[in-house]
């Protein structure tokens, strides 16, 4: 084969914007000494911290799993007038900027709004507390749920569906038979993408919870106060233990039912 | 189990049926034919309740089920593509439908099922690793399991390798005979609903053009669209007038004109006799005519005679095409009998 | 029909879902009045930072799109070995941590690593420049950009690429006269995604450039100096301003060659 | 204009083609036909260029285009789904290829290839707007533009509803003539090749069975593989003795054995002929046999008739079936020339 300019033109920009992404997150990872990573994560704060972002997160995705699969299933099974409008909808909270969603969020359960003043009659405080904290990632990480759960379900034949209903399930029966288990793979993944944009967020969580701190908070205000060596290894533990929890997700929930189902992936 | 279909009509927009009447008697082997885009699958979702009918009662052994969603209305079907559960082994496929089934005794009846379609030694397998046969025959089981009044079977053999078709073709007319269950079969393969059903019917534009018996829809069709459709090329307009009818300049015999006035005559390719020079014989058609083309199909050829401004179609197979030796704007004679005539 | 418990559990979770994302971003719209907009724009303050969002967002997403547009062609008609890798590379913009990611830029242009003094000694400025907030918003909206892009060339049949070239068109024609007008909507969509995401970035943005203030960081600074009545219109102008823009782009750029595109869509 | 194909060979894992040697002359009209998956579009695509070869070289008019990328072959490609450029209009998509070849006079090119395939009409339509057969015609006025070498067909009627093939077989041997460019078509359609290719070649698991004139492979098949895939469906493997063949307990006449010890004998199912009692005629074989499966295809019936430990398959015409009356079981007497019999 003769050389191909196209080809060459597009393995080096190709490269070009690999290396954009993957060579300042190698360097960050690389740059905090074994000692600092040792004392980052004997200091209290930080560990409480990580924590938090966990706890938070996981719970943000759990509420995305429990509301928008329906949605999700609506969504990959029935057209319906509409329905473009309720997927810009969803899709909302990826380009709104994210003080803007804190401040919209606050806005909805401050006192000068019904929720918020029912929310406070119930003793439930959003403000500052891991419930907002929760609240707001929810927002966030919604879309990344709801997208993979979609196409999930949309690789899923109906004809699977309505043999299973032929055969005597009720509808309910066939998602939980049928359905779910061969769209499993899918909604594990967006329940993983939906937890880690969670983990992410900084700006919106910023706006309703600066305290108690997120990691990402934490990190933001070692930079501002430190300076860029005290804040990467608190990054560096932040990806470590989202990693080892994705990763743990992913080979406890691979494989729900039958090993049948990887089979077809 | 009988199905009786009444006045049933469906709007899908794109698709829509009217006005279908249909009567299958119970352990009957029914043919549901038509070209593509009839309304055929639109018919058997609508019977299994997934498309909501306009109009329309559907009753199953005098039972009305127009209204009840598919889980209670005791009608089975295998799709084309089978639609096995991929994440279940063949065993708990066939299986599935005995959980929403607690009063069929099930240890039996999966047994006998699995040993009369052989599919003993693919229990624990998944359906990725079937072949196409093994897919069919494994869909069957667990549709029967169940022991549906009615099974709907979507063109049950058109994903397979031609070389197998035969072979299911048997093994789906010993499972109608073993489980007695009423079988409504959609196909467009002329082939299979002859050596498979017992009655049929042709849809065309979402309509019953003809129902009746395998031997009337093919011998006897009733309407144009049928005629057209079962194979009857050389249709044609003509005025009938008592023994004879006449159309494009051609006079044929008829025997006896069923009707008066203008009307349509058709005779099967294969019931035209072709010749060098007339026929003295008993047969009461005969024309002289141009070969007009000539299109082999591997195993016999098809001849188009222009004879005054009408084209007739005749198959001949190659042996009397190599006697006959016909060749483009040759003069030949055409022949057939007065009995061959169908008319509508 | 008979009722669908089933059905109605779906229908009304999908609507608590939706009005969870509705309800804030309609009641921050509507919560400022109109003279408070109006006082709000006159300063200049606020229109010189939404034009520093845009302008630099849309500069993110034209980068993304000359040096992303190759990669997702071949992401999108090539397989090789380690092609998960790479998804997974491009993928991890979206769950880093906002401020991580502020901070690994900024300790791969800080002045100990060589890139960092390379730039230096351009005198290419990167810390508190639109330069480094464009290069925060690139990575950013990056996998938005390339996940568009990469789905319409691959909904582009390679066939219709094998005709062109049997024609006579080299690769580099036929993906100009073929693929590039096929795939063009996906792109733009991309696009519209990708500078969306850029304009929405804080976390990290706030890490390498405080100043010059883009809009979200004068929101964040509003609502900490003032609180969140006076946060909100500067929230309202910045949305009204993107909706306008990507309205735009979408017209503008909607059928770029012939009227026949639309009719495959 | 020629093309040659030297020792090709071509590894893509799941598809091999393994020495291909294929010469076609200039003009020619060459059919390359085989089972699913024996490798004609690899085939394809390797003389596009679009998959590389391991080894071998492949010339048109001598030279030498192995290396060369796809633009510069001069080899021209329609896809079974014709692959128009769907953002471009009729005329547009014709036009495309003159951008690239300045040397081509344009305009008459497209007029006469306009008129030709009757798509005056359409030139300002979008693909999308267009019927299959339109599409097809759209796609070969868009490859001959450019007046390739070679043309190649994957399978150029397959995706074409039966009722309008007949009218672009007609429209593809017109061009043929008309463009003098050599076509290389991909079918699996035998009556497809009978009526328009001269030559052709068999495709088996990557390799050529035979390659040869029409009336060659379809009447001499040369190998087992060949006689099978061409419908020569009674193939017995035989002991050849002089004038005989032994297999199965029957004894085969065959004129001259063309080569001694043991190899194949295959019959045509419609060479063979069936009646009621034993037939005094000039035909050298005949044999009583039980009729063991009756099966209808429409315009025929294919009887099996087992004769000592073999099975026989005929293929007759419906009148035929009447008049015999074929029953299971019912015994059979079977006939077929001595020159009838192939020998492998």
């Amino acid at each position: 084969m003769r050389k191909d300019s196209f080809l060459w033109f597009s393995l080096l920009s190709s490269f070009v914007v690999l290396l954009f992404v993957t060579v300042p997150l190698l360097r960050m990872l690389t740059a905090p000494s074994f000692s600092a990573l040792y004392e980052t994560i004997c200091d209290p704060q930080v560990y409480r911290s990580i924590w938090l972002s966990l706890y938070t997160g996981i719970s943000a995705a759990a509420i995305c799993f429990v509301f928008g699969t329906p949605l999700a299933y609506l969504l990959a099974r029935s057209e319906f007038r509409g329905k473009k409008i309720v997927e810009a909808i969803v899709d909302l909270p990826i380009v709104i900027p994210h003080p803007v969603v804190g401040i919209a969020l606050l806005g909805m359960v401050g006192k000068n709004f019904w929720l918020g003043r029912m929310m406070h009659e119930l003793g439930l405080r959003i403000v500052g507390s891991p419930a907002g904290i929760i609240m707001v990632m929810t927002f966030v990480g919604l879309p990344f749920y709801l997208q993979a759960a979609k196409e999930g379900f949309a690789s899923v034949s109906p004809r699977l569906e309505y043999v299973s209903r032929s055969l005597g399930a009720s509808m309910f029966s066939t998602v939980i038979n049928v359905t779910f288990p061969l769209a499993w793979r899918s909604i594990l993944s967006g329940i993983i993408m939906c937890c880690a944009r969670a983990i992410s967020e900084f700006g919106a969580v910023v706006i309703i919870a600066y305290h108690p701190m997120i990691a990402p908070v934490l990190m933001f205000e070692r930079f501002q106060s430190f300076g860029l060596r005290y804040s990467q290894p608190v990054a560096v533990w932040l990806i470590i233990v989202c990693l080892l929890l994705f990763i743990s997700l992913r080979m406890v929930g691979g494989s729900p039912r039958k090993p049948g189902v990887g089979s077809r992936v | 189990m009988s199905l009786r279909i009444e006045n049933l009509a469906v709007d899908l927009g794109q698709f829509k049926l009217n006005d279908i009447n249909l009567t299958l008697e119970t352990g009957d082997f029914f043919a549901l034919m038509g070209p593509t885009g009839a309304g055929k699958s639109v018919l058997l979702e609508a019977l299994v309740g997934l498309v909501p009918q306009t109009v329309g009662e559907i009753y199953v052994d005098g039972r009305k089920i127009t209204n009840l969603p598919p889980e209670e209305r005791g009608i089975g079907i295998v799709y084309q593509d089978y639609a096995l559960f991929p994440h279940l082994s063949v065993l708990d496929n066939i299986r599935y439908g005995l959980k929403f089934h607690p009063q069929v005794e099930s240890g039996d009846a999966v047994d006998d099922l699995v040993s009369l379609l052989g599919l003993g030694h693919l229990l624990y397998r998944y359906p990725a690793t079937l072949s196409g046969g093994e897919q069919q025959r494994v869909a069957l089981a667990r549709a029967l399991v169940v022991k549906p009044a009615i099974l709907l079977l979507d063109e049950p053999l058109s994903a397979l390798d031609p070389n197998f078709r035969q072979e299911l073709r048997v093994h789906l007319k010993n499972l109608h005979a073993a489980s007695g269950a009423t079988f409504l079969m959609v196909t467009h393969d002329f082939s299979e609903a002859l050596s498979l059903a017992q009655h049929a019917t042709i849809m065309a534009d979402g309509a019953l053009e003809q129902v009746g018996t395998i031997e009337d829809i093919f011998r006897r069709p009733t309407t144009a669209v049928v005629a057209d459709f079962v194979g009857m090329k050389n249709l044609f307009e003509v005025e009938f007038l008592e023994t004879t009818a006449q159309g494009g300049g051609v006079e044929f015999r008829v025997g006896k004109a069923v009707q008066m006035g203008s009307g349509y005559v058709a005779i099967r390719p294969e019931d035209l006799i072709l010749s060098d020079g007339p026929l003295i014989s008993s047969l009461q058609n005969s024309f002289n005519g141009r070969v007009s083309a000539i299109r082999s199909h591997g195993f016999f050829y098809e001849i188009d005679l222009a004879v005054k401004t009408l084209t007739f179609t005749a198959v001949i197979t190659n042996h009397a095409f190599f006697d006959l030796e016909p060749a483009l704007d040759k003069n030949c004679y055409l022949s057939f009998k007065a009995s061959a005539v169908h008319q509508f």
